[in-house]
């Protein structure tokens, strides 16, 4: 393959957020927001030839049927040292290729959505520059070929995260929401720093071919080094996770995500739920093999997972703000992913159930992507409709909004994993690799499944419930074709997308391996998926005290649920009152009067000590001859006792 | 003497004094200044590309340009020039902000006087970066410091007159001990018997310093480049010194001049007397990893923003002191690769605070917000250049760190896993933390100060940036983009006649 | 052996020289001052005649006695008011005073009289008379004063000049 | 009994510690001068009694005193105008007072 087409996937999105940087403030909104989806269209359309090139054309392929990763091109960036180099490149194997579509798939429609959804906002041409520099990022990020890049661009997705989550920068509470989510990932990319370096120095290397080919060498150059208890690997490994726990929002910093719904709701569809909180369980499959060398890393990425899952349904079941509930189910679906690539081996260097964890988690991926943007979306309608977030001005909008009802239906179908949509069949690999784990896990999980589809229909019975609200004559409706188009589109996607042969495209190995059903873990999650569904059907479709009376019954439990387990306060504690009451201000203060205090006082002695001579030089000539007799005589009678 | 292209980066600013000398009105300062300065661009970029030439067709040597003229004989002084790519780099920055520097003071009063101080500093600044001979560097170092207090005195504001006389007490006393410890390598400068020499290459050809006098000498001449590198505890200059100077001399001063201090202490503490350096740098690694997070917690909390970029400044100049103590090759690059970052963007923050100021007459945060919605050109530039400051790839701030935290680490561990004791490593990793911080109090001031509504009324009425403003902002960021974007140019610059250098020095380990 | 005169007059002399030194110093009056150091101007004169220096004591009375008292008095009278007296002294200045002077008495006279040999009695010599004064001081050769004569003269005249400058009224 | 050089220079000395006395606690100008006056005398008379005891046959602590009375002649004449002119200034002679042309 040429480097044309890779190169122009990234020059394109790059070119497109300079020129509306730049030249967009003397733009009209029309013309800005027609040359972001001319560009971003142009970008799908080549980021679909190369993903399928890749996947289709014999040559990616090799004789024994395994996907080769191509380097596409490597340039040198910055070369630390002989061994040491940054380079910017284009990684081609079957998880680029996937979130090469994912990314322009979500992005292309997300920059339609919002011709709609952004019409006549302040800022237009700013919006879709940030749009096509956070695509440009994100496109960076999947195709990185070292770890050094995949940094570059996280903290650049990062950084385009922040600006379009504070894109309505008059409200204090987006600011406050993108100065959040920036420093809570940016904590977590301390990590991943650390982690990047403490690995590098034993492997000395960035490259993520080198890593993960024949990894077991990665685990040789450490030599057995431990550190408190830990091997240097596993260290190395879980700093680089918690990176990915900042970014895909893993408690316990998971606490930016639901704020960063501050953002237009295309920016949540996009970055918040589709791309980018997916990075780090990008960055753990890219790393798949360096995980496998580490049981107890792999161990701590499930067990992460799985409490990060549980915790976010649980919070999601009691939230009002529709946006916070798709927030937390996403947090959710992405521990989801985590459990999966978690659970993908069984800690020997090798992997259990022929890596099913691995294939599940971005099947899952690209699945929740689909539904996700379609809900998030959907949300979008929904609020653009009504002018609020909150369920409670919603209503009997089945009536006024048909198409967005079906199509947030079949979002809400997926995710609770009811065939044949397309959560189903991804979901129902995740639980596959989990029983296999450990019947524990699969349990958990099942669990966490029942209450997705549980507090998904709450969602979606309380938006189209019967009773409707006073809409006064500005009865909502449903939005316009550019709105439209992206929900049918992934409405459909979200119908049929089950049924792709994954596994003959991303699998741990990139060996095609067939997806096999086990009956039992797919018809009892589809129960109890089905049974949840209907608990929420019968509490929240018609008006029932059950609700209620559940939460007067488990105060506690309903409070901390709803406060998120006040995790933002336990923050809020730490970063105000501890770090900034108790380090900032102490130190300011020391800095000011002790250290400075010091210094000032070298002068103010100085100072002194002068205004005391000073006097002696009184011009009072009596005292000149005082002094001088004196001085004189002491002299002088020294010399005469002791030499005359 | 003439034929020797380095002479000229003394001789333009001179020039340049003797024209603003003969100007009448504003026009024609305004015009030497802009002429001056980019000539003086124009020059650095002529010696880079000939350095470049050179280098590219093998020219092994430490330095290039070579020369030297008798100025005292008996105690052989020379006015000795020379540069590599480090200097060339240091030159490349300061002539790209006196060019931003005399924008921003477009409209300053009393211009001739201010121009005349300015373009004297330079004159030491240049003379600095160019010399290889240690007392005319001294020389050029004072020439440097002493228009700074005059220039704070009469055209700053606020407690202008304390702020003054602070830095120049302070930077003086530093001197105080730098001057002793040249002196002391001056005597010891040659083996028994031989002709003593205050040229740098002579004295690092010939490493007769004896052990004993390594370690007294070193920390004078640390000390004394360090307190004009703001290292803790002597930095409590830089925030009032910042905090009381106009526009143009915080720029130069925390872009270039602290620079000095970094590139004095590479240039002569380390250079000259490596042994004392490998034993006694983790004295000065201990203040300056304090330096990185300290600044930054006190910036943390500050609510001037000339305090919030002194205390930054602070922490990335100690940064840069950290690195060159690590003893290794990457992060030393990556340590002249950040005080090249650090000079651009501070000199972009000091800017747009000068230009902010001008309009709203205050510095405190809390007095102003959304000015977004009021300023959206010089806001965008603030933006960027907090996003260099926290480390953004794609601007310098990141690829400079990003090397130092690499090649610290590399340092650190190596100690470590040798049993030296784990203080690199440790300090390193302190290190790294000040990325967190140091987005905390960038986004703390971007959010408040152009996010948000809009705090006063009366700013509404307020202008965006004017044509001169922008050069001088444009000139800045398409730098800091330019370092960001292609730093293996950058890095290559200094990493080839680095390595020799640096050998010498890992090679005593 | 000295006559008994000399001795009475010695007597007389240094005790006058004492007396009204002090008082001089003492007196809170400023004209008294100037008289009683005319009485000491005088008795120093007095001690040249006995020293065999007729001439300078001579010189003594003209000049000191005759010139530069009559000008402090002048001066007396222009500036303060007849009977005024000045305020009494403080302690601490008295203390001042009298530390260094008392001092100086200490240790200039222990060393007179303990360390010092000046207990011989004075040599026989002759009164140099006028004529040898006037050849020394106007010849040039060993000896000869005509340069500091010379320089005294320029002196004079600059002070002359100065004098007229200073004091006269713009 | 003999006049020895002793009898002469303890006069002598006490006059000049009057002087000094006279000196540093007068206020008044004039009497400070008239103090100077009498340290300068004793000093003369010094030179005297050295040349006679010690130097008979020579002249040079005699002229010295000559010229110093010459000297101290015009010095009281000057010092005497300033004071005259400080006077019609500021009417006031005394020493604490005049800092004017201190600083």
């Amino acid at each position: 393959m040429g480097i044309t087409l890779p190169l122009l996937i990234l020059a394109i999105p790059l070119f497109m957020f300079l020129l509306l940087g730049i030249a967009g403030v003397k733009m009209s909104h029309k013309l800005a927001g027609w040359l972001g989806c001319l560009g971003m269209g142009t970008t799908l359309v080549l980021a679909y030839t190369v993903a399928l090139t890749y996947y289709f054309c014999p040559e990616f392929t090799a004789e024994t049927g395994e996907r080769i990763q191509t380097i596409v091109f490597n340039q040198t960036w910055l070369a630390f040292t002989q061994n040491l180099v940054i380079s910017l490149g284009f990684l081609l194997d079957p998880i680029s290729a996937l979130m090469l579509i994912v990314i322009t798939t979500i992005s292309f429609l997300v920059h339609l959505y919002s011709l709609g959804y952004m019409e006549g906002e302040k800022g237009f041409q700013r919006y879709y520059a940030f749009l096509s520099l956070f695509s440009f990022s994100m496109l960076g990020l999947v195709v990185a070929t070292n770890i050094f890049q995949m940094y570059i661009f996280w903290e650049l997705v990062g950084a385009s995260s922040y600006l379009l989550i504070g894109f309505y920068y008059t409200k204090h509470s987006a600011v406050a929401a993108s100065k959040k989510a920036f420093i809570v990932t940016r904590f977590a990319d301390l990590g991943f720093l650390i982690g990047i370096l403490v690995l590098s120095y034993y492997s000395q290397t960035f490259d993520f071919l080198k890593l993960t080919t024949d990894s077991q060498w990665v685990l040789a150059s450490t030599q057995g080094a431990t550190f408190m208890g830990a091997s240097v690997l596993t260290w190395a490994l879980v700093l680089i996770f918690t990176g990915g726990m900042g970014k895909s929002a893993m408690m316990p910093l998971h606490i930016w995500l639901p704020d960063a719904m501050e953002g237009p709701t295309p920016v949540s569809a996009l970055i918040h739920a589709a791309t980018m909180v997916v990075a780090g369980v990008f960055l753990v499959a890219r790393m798949f093999p360096v995980y496998l060398l580490e049981e107890s890393a792999t161990m701590i990425v499930a067990v992460v997972g799985a409490v990060t899952a549980f915790y976010a349904a649980m919070v999601a079941c009691t939230q009002i703000d529709i946006k916070r509930v798709l927030a937390f189910s996403t947090i959710s679906q992405i521990a989801f992913m985590m459990v999966s690539l978690g659970v993908a081996s069984n800690g020997n260097g090798d992997v259990c159930h022929h890596g099913l964890g691995y294939m599940a988690s971005m099947f899952h991926m690209f699945t929740h992507a689909m539904f996700k943007a379609l809900l998030f979306l959907g949300a979008g309608a929904l609020i653009h409709a009504v002018h609020s977030n909150d369920y409670t001005a919603m209503g009997g909008l089945s009536r006024y909004m048909p198409v967005t009802r079906w199509t947030f239906l079949i979002g809400c179908l997926a995710i609770a994993g009811i065939p044949p949509f397309s959560g189903f069949f991804s979901k129902d690999e995740i639980l596959s690799a989990a029983y296999a784990w450990s019947p524990f896990m699969g349990v958990w999980m099942t669990i966490v499944a029942a209450m997705t589809a549980f507090y998904m229909f709450r969602l979606y019975f309380l938006i189209f419930r019967w009773d409707e609200p006073d809409y006064g004559h500005h009865t909502p409706h449903d939005p316009p074709l550019p709105m439209m188009i992206p929900l049918v589109f992934l409405a459909a996607v979200s119908c049929v997308a089950g049924f792709i042969p994954f596994g003959h495209f991303v699998t741990w190995n990139r060996m095609p391996y067939d997806i096999h059903l086990d009956p039992w873990i797919a018809c009892s999650s589809v129960a109890v998926a089905i049974c949840a569904i209907c608990l929420a059907a019968y509490m929240y479709r018609t008006k029932n005290p059950l609700p209620e009376k559940m939460k007067n019954a488990m105060p506690v439990l309903w409070d901390w649920c709803h406060h998120r387990f006040y995790w933002d306060e336990l923050y809020m504690f730490i970063t105000h009152k501890i770090i900034f009451n108790g380090v900032c201000r102490p130190l300011a203060w020391f800095d000011r009067h002790i250290i400075d205090g010091t210094m000032d006082s070298f002068a103010a002695v100085t100072n002194k000590l002068s205004r005391v001579i000073a006097p002696l030089q009184s011009g009072q000539v009596q005292m000149y001859v005082f002094v001088y007799i004196i001085g004189a005589l002491l002299l002088g009678g020294i010399t005469v006792l002791c030499l005359i | 003497m003439f034929e020797n292209i380095l002479i000229y980066f003394v001789v333009i600013p001179l020039v340049m004094l003797g024209l603003l000398a003969l100007c009448r009105d504003i026009k024609q300062i305004r015009a030497v200044a802009v002429v001056g300065s980019l000539g003086l661009i124009a020059l650095s970029v002529v010696t880079l590309v000939q350095y470049l030439g050179m280098r590219a067709a093998g020219v092994e040597d430490p330095m290039l340009f070579v020369d030297s003229w008798t100025w005292f004989a008996p105690l052989n002084i020379h006015l000795a020039v020379g540069v590599d790519g480090i200097s060339i780099a240091m030159l490349l920055l300061s002539s790209i902000i006196v060019f931003a520097g005399s924008f921003a003071s477009w409209t300053i009063k009393e211009p001739k006087a201010f121009f005349l101080w300015l373009i004297l500093l330079s004159v030491g600044v240049f003379g600095f970066f160019i010399s290889i001979d240690m007392f005319t560097m001294f020389m050029f170092y004072e020439v440097a410091l002493i228009p700074m207090y005059l220039l704070i005195g009469v055209w700053g504001s606020g407690n202008k007159n304390y702020s003054a006389m602070k830095l120049t007490l302070m930077l003086m006393g530093g001197s105080a001990f730098l001057m002793m410890g040249l002196i002391g390598i001056y005597y010891h400068s040659a083996p028994e018997g031989g002709q003593l020499t205050w040229n740098l290459l002579e004295i690092v050809k010939n490493a007769s310093i004896p052990h004993g006098w390594q370690s007294f000498l070193f920390p004078m001449t640390f000390v004394g480049f360090g307190v004009l590198g703001a290292m803790f505890p002597f930095h409590t200059w830089s925030p009032d010194g910042h905090a009381s100077a106009p526009t143009a001399v915080s720029m130069l001063h925390a872009g270039v001049l602290m620079k000095l201090g970094g590139y004095g202490c590479f240039r002569v503490a380390i250079y000259t007397m490596p042994q004392a350096a490998h034993e006694l740098s983790w004295i000065f690694l201990i203040l300056t990893g304090i330096s990185v997070v300290y600044g930054a917690f006190c910036a943390c909390v500050k609510t001037d923003l000339k305090y919030i970029n002194a205390y930054s400044s602070v922490s990335h100049c100690g940064l840069v002191l950290f690195a060159i103590l690590m003893l290794n090759e990457t992060a030393m690059t990556g340590a002249i690769m950040q005080m090249l970052s650090h000079g651009l963007m501070t000199a972009l923050f000091f800017a747009l605070i000068g230009m902010i100021y001008g309009r709203t007459h205050t510095r405190e945060i809390t007095q102003m917000g959304g000015m977004m919605q009021i300023m959206p050109y010089l806001s965008v530039c603030y933006v960027i250049a907090g996003m260099a400051s926290l480390g953004l790839p794609g601007l310098s701030g990141f690829v400079a760190e990003m090397t130092i935290f690499v090649g610290s680490f590399q340092a650190g561990m190596t100690d470590y896993l040798a049993g030296h004791g784990s203080l690199r490593l440790v300090f390193t990793i302190i290190a790294c933390c000040s990325i967190v911080i140091t987005a905390v109090y960038i986004l703390r001031v971007v959010g408040k100060l152009l996010f948000g509504p809009v705090h006063d009324e009366h700013h509404r009425t307020l202008t965006d940036a004017t044509w001169w403003e922008r050069l001088s902002t444009v000139t800045l960021i398409i730098c800091v983009a330019a370092i960001g974007c292609f730093p293996n140019f950058f890095n290559n610059l200094i990493n080839f006649t680095f390595k020799p250098a640096i050998f010498s020095v890992l090679g005593m380990n | 052996m000295d006559s008994v005169g000399s001795i009475i007059l010695y007597t007389i002399v240094s005790l006058t020289i004492v007396i009204f030194s002090v008082l001089a110093v003492t007196t809170r009056k400023i004209l008294r001052a100037a008289t009683y150091l005319l009485f000491t101007l005088f008795a120093t004169a007095v001690v040249y005649f006995m020293l065999d220096y007729q001439f300078l004591g001579a010189v003594q009375i003209a000049v000191y006695a005759g010139g530069i008292l009559v000008l402090f008095v002048f001066a007396i009278l222009l500036t303060s008011h007849p009977g005024h007296s000045s305020e009494p002294l403080t302690s601490k200045r008295r203390a001042l005073g009298l530390i260094a002077s008392v001092l100086m008495l200490g240790v200039t006279g222990y060393s007179l009289l303990a360390r010092c040999n000046f207990f011989n009695a004075a040599p026989e010599a002759a009164n140099p008379d006028m004529q040898q004064i006037g050849t020394a001081i106007l010849s040039t050769g060993d000896n000869g004063y005509l340069l500091p004569f010379e320089a005294i003269s320029v002196l004079l005249l600059a002070c002359i000049i100065g004098g007229i400058v200073v004091a006269r009224k713009r | 009994m003999e006049l020895k050089a002793i009898y002469f220079l303890i006069p002598s000395l006490i006059m000049f510690c009057c002087g000094l006395f006279g000196f540093i606690t007068r206020r008044n100008m004039i009497a400070m001068l008239i103090s100077l006056e009498l340290m300068l005398n004793a000093v003369d008379m010094n030179f005297v009694i050295f040349n006679r005891f010690l130097f008979p046959g020579q002249l040079e602590g005699m002229f010295f005193t000559l010229f110093a009375i010459a000297i101290a002649a015009a010095e009281t004449a000057l010092a005497i105008a300033i004071i005259i002119n400080v006077f019609r200034a500021s009417h006031n002679i005394d020493v604490r007072t005049l800092n004017e042309m201190k600083f």
